[in-house]
């Protein structure tokens, strides 16, 4: 019961982080059909970038742990604004000029601009070969409930981790639904053409979508470093796949989708670990199967638009 | 969107006017700067090569290795003003081959040696070769922008046939001959040769320069045009004159070893290309397939971590893991019945992912796990084992080679292959449905079979080659297996020209050999892999030999240098047609 | 109309989620006939060609060919004998005419994979024949000169007649042909319509989607009117160009402007440069007209 | 249809030949102009080496092949430096009388094929007297047979797999594989074996907890470890994968919390144990963590490993051996851009076997060919030092006889020596 109860946490934990990226590679498929394989990196420059923050631009004296108020919020800016104008050059330079190029021609470019960033991290910052430290600028507190014989423990980051994710999916719903430029997404998202028609920038709102998918990026990146205190290269091959797997189960394009797949995916991970045979060497391939499941009997996603056909 | 400096409309800038004046004195400029002196002092990893560190005008007969490609594209260029040739073409050509050599090695005594002391002068010698040699090259650039490029001259192809048989046995000869150049350039590297790394690069520039003005001129557009027209005839000297490259310079251990891991992927790479290039459904986990193959054979070699301790002929075996991989192959195709498009794309990687994760923890043991399945032992038939060098009458051959022999009939093999379900009712089902899959299903093409078809037999192809992988390479291991190495793959068959022939095999070579010839760099392999993707993509989305059908689109436009906007080719995969929105 | 008709559509009726596109239509093509489907746009046309080719399946009513029901997947009809055409030109636009035709041929052709591979004589026949047949298909339609010729490098009037060629290629007993002259001018709509005569002379039974009023009235031999998914009128041309409520419903104007219409939109067409190089990229289009989801 | 060439050909018609002329005259020209120039030689005389040394007989080449790219080049680049640093020391002694040592590192990309390449690539040099490498132990099976069919030493500083040398019934039936392939590092049935007893009998811990990185060093290791400390008396109360590159390991941690185990095992590399061992204290499972050598760096710490936790490594303790305090200085004084990491000392130890063996078979100045590699062979076998990881000697299989493990705890924020004994087996 506990460990169900602790598993379950965990999944959510994991699940908020994937929900975080998710939601970058969500955005821009919705609207230029890209699926952005370098998305993942993006995180991952993230976390490195609020790292070098800390250590590079916090002054000495608040670095100890006591100054994480004002820590934290400039690690996150760093990781963010970092995050962002990667994404934005990526769209401007690697992206934009494909976009009238066959559809795959975008879809290598990622997978080159994603090797890129990571070789780039690995090459250049100090000691990237392998995982590097990561201050736990938080509320360094694990919160324990005795619940029958087990305990269920809770960290500070993972709450945080949770909690963003979910507020930063409302408030991107909202900002979508409402706001104009929102509406210009989506105007764009359904149909450019048309959109350009009603006097919508394409251009301005697609830096716009990768700014955001950016900025969630990087956000994520914060996050993941604080909770699991260091960083590495890899995770954002790895994380990408997760949020780009979670983005396609949800239905690529649909904020709600990209959530709940996240969320999904998380459990899934850790659920399966626990109680599927094969335990935790097979929960990646659970995963997959899922995926799979899922693809072949709804093709466009749990929450995907459906395919059109045309005659 | 910044276009491609070379673009079709020349972005006419400079008068018409300096079009000689830039032209000649680029060629002399190139001439001078291959007699400069390029280098001013030694550097630390010994004297650069070519006798570069030289006072100005020593030895003029004595110039070689690059300076001698300089001295050779400047002169070519000032020949090329007083003879009837689409002169714009080929200056650009040689121009940006100029550029390249010069740029290589200004570069590297730059970063190798000590700063800018080392390539203009250190107070005592002057060397300014370099420079002068990129200026000279710069100025042929211009002199081609001096007006719009002239379009690729026609050559009849309508010779008759013994002529036609002789210009080809010489054109594939000269082509052994510069692999073998190529693949030797600056040795066997390593401590050895400390240069062999811009020994190759500048090499590989000045190729590049020549072969542009060659194709300025028609001449390589001409002999395509005569392979074209006797293609079995090529064929059959294509697949003698490689089997000569061990009696070459690079018949060495080290490059036959090479050539037969470049075999085994340019073998998979194929079968990637009816997949991707034919009918246009992308896999992002194909390795997968190799892998299949390569510990399907293991098990049946009677290697002591086997499986089955029964060890069969390696034919027989190989038959196998074709089949093996095929059925998994088509499983794997089987979701395209109901996925399409990008949504395929995360699919198969998942089978990678999963087969991957099912090999590293020894799935039914039959992978051996973590330990994988070591000492799978070489091939040998009637007594030739195929790891031992070979000695035919008095020469002998490096060991390896009678690998590298059956891989090039493999690939040949497969190459045929392709050919034929290319030009068949198949291929022309396949690439209908990479086309318009609704207009394909209305023409009466049952799309899903055709679909799960071309899964199998790409993955045939595939285990084949992985039957090979396991003999060759002594040991099948889950690592060998990598998303990464999925993503090589892929690139090869871009690279090469999706659903060209001959493309996925130059693409896996270049992508073997580049690492091989440039390990000096090889802590920025990947990072240069990655650049190489989004710059082709960029620039050159159809690939080094585009296929026919792309080529007729492009033959106004000629090889190099083509606009994005003018490559908006409907006819790749994953377009937006392919996936109905 | 007592023989058994080579078509026969029994109450169709096509819904999407909350919307009916079609209600109750019925049509009855008789061996060696033309018949003319029109229509003000959104009645539902394409819809309901869709669902003549098994393109989507109808939710009440079936389609018969020769008496037998046709399957609702689209190869299994085109293989039963029904070929169409494209409103938006669906060509495969790298491949050259030849082999756009030939890609017809593929349901008359037997070869599996293994002769594919091998290329033996017996399979070395049948591409032989398939490009004899694709060759006679492009002269008939009148593109002798063009056979290795990039699709997507054709003409507009010439893209439309490779498609007409590729359909028929399939050696249908029927043949849909949707808008076979949008965007054409006076000449090449000429040309479309003897065209179609001799297609008919070949035994073959055509239906014809159109705006172009004085075209089918011209062409055909029997009129269908589709107003907002019902069947309005049907009968000879005569019939149908005197009926009121067609004119009202399809027109909502006293013929003699409907004539000066018909006028205007074939000179719009003669000099449609715009207009044409649009269409020349099927793919670019998305479906603008009645798609509605499946 | 040779149209355009035609054309311009009948335009320009005679005058293309005497421009031609031209041409020829101009180049002639430029030629001649080259051609009287006074003929100087090569300024400055060859290569930068001035030591006190005589390296007049040439350059011998030690190669390195390990994953210098790529996720695993942490580890390989600290084998490389560390290779290198060896070979510069023995210039500066003169370790090999005649001949200037060089590393030539070889990127294996730790997949087996690439691997394979770079050992045919050295292979074919004549000059090549030794391999230091490799880091993979499926890598290695693949370079062994290579240079196997050389007779080239290879000494590994990494490959733990006792099948390597030993074959497949390493227990039970040992046979000597490749005569030509060494180890420095203790095989996972010493290694695994003595940490068991360790944490079984000393620390009476009795419950463990096994978690693998499913690669070839961490399960071999924890399969060891496993079968001792079930024979021991204690129970193996779960055990659980980590993903290669997972990072977050709450999930893992949850499927064991449940069984309650007082100790954790970790088959693997520090870069993973280290997160692993503080998310374990996160989760309120503050038990210590043991590993082998790979988690015993100064990084696991760094990486969050807590105070008690545990790890075995060769030899005896680093920091009473002075041998072991002479590389870490030297390494640090040559400033390499990368650490020495897991593997660092080990590939030093390797490169000084190869470089002792070969000194000894040049001894009296005879000349280097690739005859003499039978005798480095011969001479790695009998070669006998102290190492930066202790004593260097090898059995007959090749393997360390180097029997002698310590166990370290970190305690005071770095590993100290907690016990160092041999595992009787």
């Amino acid at each position: 019961m506990a460990t169900l109860l602790q598993q379950l946490i965990n999944g959510l934990v994991l699940g908020g982080l994937i929900a975080l990226i998710a939601l970058g590679y969500t955005m821009v498929y919705g609207i230029i059909q890209l699926i952005n394989f370098a998305h993942g990196e993006v995180f991952m420059v993230g976390g490195f970038a609020s790292l070098a923050t800390y250590s590079y631009v916090l002054p000495e004296s608040w670095r100890d742990h006591g100054h994480w108020p004002i820590a934290l919020p400039l690690m996150a800016l760093g990781g963010a604004v970092v995050a962002v104008v990667l994404a934005v050059a990526m769209e401007r330079l690697a992206y934009r000029p494909l976009r009238n190029a066959p559809r795959l021609a975008p879809l290598i470019t990622a997978l080159g601009v994603s090797v890129i960033l990571k070789e780039a991290v690995r090459l250049w910052y100090p000691g990237a070969t392998a995982p590097v430290p990561f201050p736990r600028a938080f509320v360094d507190e694990q919160f324990r409930f005795q619940l029958g014989e087990g305990t269920v423990t809770i960290g500070a980051t993972a709450i945080l981790m949770i909690v963003v994710s979910i507020l930063g999916a409302i408030i991107l719903q909202t900002y979508i639904t409402r706001s104009r430029m929102g509406r210009a997404m989506r105007a764009t998202a359904q149909d450019p053409d048309t959109a350009r028609l009603m006097g919508v920038n394409p251009n301005r709102t697609i830096v716009l979508t990768f700014t955001i998918g950016g900025a969630l990026a990087g956000l994520a990146g914060v996050l993941y470093g604080i909770h699991i205190t260091n960083v590495d290269t890899e995770v954002g091959f790895l994380y990408g796949i997760f949020a780009f797997t979670a983005a396609v189960l949800g239905g690529v394009g649909s904020i709600k989708g990209a959530v709940i797949g996240g969320f999904a995916i998380g459990l899934i991970k850790t659920l399966s670990g626990q109680y599927l045979p094969g335990g935790t060497q097979y929960d990646l391939v659970w995963i997959f199967v899922l995926l799979i499941v899922v693809l072949v009997f709804r093709p466009q996603g749990l929450f995907g638009e459906p395919e059109r056909v045309r005659a | 969107m910044s276009k491609p400096t070379n673009s079709v409309t020349g972005s006419v800038a400079i008068p018409p006017g300096l079009a000689r004046p830039l032209g000649i004195g680029g060629g002399v400029l190139a001439i001078l700067g291959a007699l400069l002196p390029w280098v001013t002092f030694l550097l630390n990893d010994g004297a650069y090569p070519d006798k570069a560190t030289l006072q100005f005008f020593d030895a003029p007969y004595a110039v070689s290795g690059f300076r001698l490609h300089v001295l050779l594209l400047g002169v070519v260029a000032i020949v090329a003003h007083f003879i009837p040739v689409p002169l714009r073409r080929v200056l650009r050509a040689l121009g940006w081959g100029l550029i390249g050599v010069a740029a290589v090695n200004i570069v590297f005594p730059l970063v190798d040696g000590g700063g800018f002391g080392a390539i203009t002068s250190d107070g005592t010698n002057f060397a300014f070769g370099g420079i002068v040699s990129l200026i000279a090259g710069i100025a042929l650039v211009l002199a081609a922008k001096t007006g719009p490029l002239e379009p690729v001259p026609q050559w009849k192809t309508s010779v008759p046939t013994l002529v036609a048989y002789a210009v080809l046995v010489v054109s594939f000869v000269a082509l052994l001959l510069v692999v073998a150049m190529m693949l030797n350039a600056g040795g066997q590297g390593g401590v050895g040769n400390p240069y062999a790394g811009p020994i190759f690069l500048s090499l590989l520039a000045f190729l590049a320069g020549v072969l542009g003005a060659l194709h300025g001129i028609g001449l390589t557009g001409w002999i395509s045009g005569l392979s074209d027209k006797h293609k079995w005839f090529s064929v059959i000297v294509l697949v003698l004159v490689a089997l000569a490259l061990p009696f070459t310079e690079a018949g060495t251990d080290y490059w036959m070893t090479t050539a037969a891991n470049i075999g085994v992927y340019a073998a998979t790479a194929i079968g990637l290309n009816i997949v991707v290039g034919l009918a246009g459904l992308l896999d992002l986990g194909y390795v997968a397939f190799l892998g299949i193959g390569a510990f399907v054979a293991a098990n049946f070699s009677g290697a002591a971590a086997a499986a089955f301790d029964i060890e069969l002929p390696f034919v027989v075996a190989a038959i196998i893991a074709a089949v093996v991989a095929g059925i998994f192959g088509a499983v794997v195709g089987s979701p395209t019945l109901r996925v399409r498009g990008d949504y395929l794309a995360i699919v198969t990687l998942a089978f990678g992912e999963i087969f991957k994760k099912a090999a590293q923890n020894n799935i039914g043991g039959l992978t051996g796990g973590a330990n994988a399945i070591p000492n799978v032992p070489p091939i040998n038939w009637f007594g030739a084992s195929f790891d031992e060098s070979l000695t035919i009458g008095s020469l002998e051959l490096p060991s390896g080679v009678l690998y590298y022999v059956l891989i090039i009939v493999l690939v040949a093999l497969v190459m045929v292959v392709f050919a034929n379900l290319k030009n068949s009712r198949i291929g022309r089902a396949w690439i209908a449905i990479r086309e318009d899959e609704d207009a394909a299903r209305a023409m009466g093409i049952k799309t899903g079979q055709a679909k799960i078809l071309a899964f199998l037999i790409g993955a045939t192809l595939a285990g084949l080659a992985g039957a090979v992988f396991a003999h060759k390479t002594s040991t099948v291991a889950y690592d060998s297996f990598q998303f990464i190495e999925s993503v090589t793959l892929l690139a090869a068959v871009i690279l090469g020209g999706m659903g060209s022939i001959p493309g996925a095999v130059l693409g896996a070579a270049l992508l073997l050999v580049l690492p091989e010839k440039l390990r000096e760099f090889s802590d920025y392999r990947l990072m240069l892999f990655g650049l190489a993707l989004v710059l082709i993509m960029r620039f050159r989305p159809q690939g080094l030999v585009p296929d026919r059908h792309r080529r007729a689109e492009l033959a106004d436009e000629g090889a190099d240098g083509v606009p994005i906007e003018e490559l908006n080719v409907h006819d790749t995969p994953g377009d937006e047609k392919a996936v109905t929105r | 109309m007592s023989a058994t008709p080579v078509l026969a559509a029994n109450s169709v009726s096509m819904v999407f989620g909350g919307l009916t596109a079609l209600s109750n239509v019925s049509l009855r093509l008789q061996e060696g006939q033309i018949l003319g489907l029109i229509g003000p746009n959104g009645a539902g046309k394409t819809t309901f060609f869709n669902c003549l080719t098994g393109l989507y399946s109808p939710t009440t009513g079936n389609v018969q060919l020769r008496g037998q029901v046709l399957p609702t997947d689209p190869a299994a009809v085109t293989v039963a004998g029904v070929a169409r055409t494209f409103q938006n030109i669906r060509l495969f636009p790298s491949m050259t005419s030849l082999e756009n035709v030939m890609v017809g041929r593929h349901s008359r052709m037997k070869q599996g994979p293994l002769a594919s591979l091998f290329h033996g004589p017996a399979y070395l026949k049948g591409e032989r024949d398939a490009r004899d047949r694709s060759r006679e298909l492009l002269e008939f339609v009148g593109l002798g000169t063009v056979h290795d010729e990039l699709a997507r490098n054709l003409p507009y009037g010439d893209q439309r007649r490779l498609e007409i060629a590729r359909a028929l290629a399939t050696d249908p007993k029927v043949l849909l042909l949707d808008e076979p002259t949008a965007g054409m001018n006076p000449q090449e709509t000429e040309a479309t319509r003897q065209l179609i005569f001799a297609i008919r002379e070949t035994g073959v039974a055509v239906v014809v989607i159109e705006h172009d009023t004085k075209f089918i009235f011209s062409l055909c031999d029997h009129v269908s009117v589709l107003v907002q998914g019902q069947l309005l009128v049907e009968g000879t041309p005569d019939v149908v160009r005197a009926d009121p409520r067609v004119i009202e419903a399809y027109l909502g104007k006293p013929p003699d402007e409907v004539e000066a219409e018909v006028r205007q939109y074939a000179e719009e067409a003669a000099h449609g440069g715009p207009e044409s190089t649009q269409v020349m990229q099927p793919i670019r289009d998305q479906d603008g007209h009645e798609g509605g989801n499946r | 249809m040779l149209t355009r060439i035609v054309r311009t050909k009948a335009e320009k018609g005679h005058h293309v030949r005497n421009q031609t002329v031209k041409a020829a005259v101009l180049v002639a020209g430029a030629l001649l102009l080259a051609a009287c120039g006074t003929n100087k030689t090569e300024s400055g005389s060859g290569g930068g080496n001035n030591q006190s040394c005589d390296q007049s007989k040439g350059t011998l080449v030690i190669g390195v092949i390990a994953p210098l790219s790529g996720g695993l080049s942490a580890l390989g680049l600290g084998i490389r430096n560390s290779a290198q640093l060896a070979a510069d020391q023995a210039n500066e002694k003169c370790a090999v009388p005649g001949y200037k040592l060089q590393v030539q590192p070889e990127d294996d990309q730790a997949t087996a094929q690439v691997g394979a390449q770079a050992a045919t690539r050295l292979s074919s040099n004549a000059n090549v007297v030794g391999v230091v490498g490799t880091l993979n132990s499926s890598v290695a099976q693949s370079v062994q047979p290579i240079l196997k069919g050389k007779n080239i030493v290879q000494v590994s500083p990494a490959n733990t797999n006792p099948s390597l040398t030993r074959g497949a019934e390493y227990g039970t039936a040992p046979k000597r594989q490749f005569e030509n392939y060494f180890r420095v590092c203790a095989t996972d049935d010493l290694q695994g074996p003595f940490a068991a007893k360790y944490l079984v009998g000393k620390a009476g811990k009795k419950s463990i907890a096994i978690i693998t990185d499913g690669k070839t060093y961490g399960e071999g290791l924890a399969a060891e470890f496993k079968k001792q400390a079930e024979k021991d008396g204690a129970t193996i109360v779960a055990t659980a994968k980590v993903g290669e590159k997972d990072t977050d390991f709450s999930g893992v941690i949850g499927t064991i919390s449940g069984s309650k185990p007082d100790a954790v095992y970790y088959g693997g590399e520090y870069p993973q144990a280290g997160p692993l061992s503080k998310q374990l204290k996160d989760a309120g499972l503050n038990i210590p963590v043991m590993g082998g050598d790979g988690i015993y760096d100064g990084k696991y710490i760094e990486l969050g490993g807590k105070e008690g936790d545990l790890a075995t490594s060769v030899g005896a303790p680093t920091d009473t051996l002075d041998t072991a305090k002479a590389f870490v200085s030297a390494y640090k004084a040559k400033a390499y851009k990368d650490d020495f990491s897991a593997y660092g000392a080990f590939a030093y130890d390797a490169a000084n076997a190869i470089i002792g063996s070969l000194g000894k078979a040049l001894t009296g100045g005879a000349e280097w060919s690739e005859a003499k590699r039978t005798d480095v062979i011969s001479n790695v076998g009998t070669y006998s030092a102290e190492g930066a990881t202790g004593e260097i000697k090898f059995d007959q299989y090749g393997d360390s006889t180097n029997k002698l493990l310590t166990v370290y705890k970190v305690s005071g924020g770095k590993w100290v020596a907690d016990e160092t004994g041999t595992f009787g087996g």
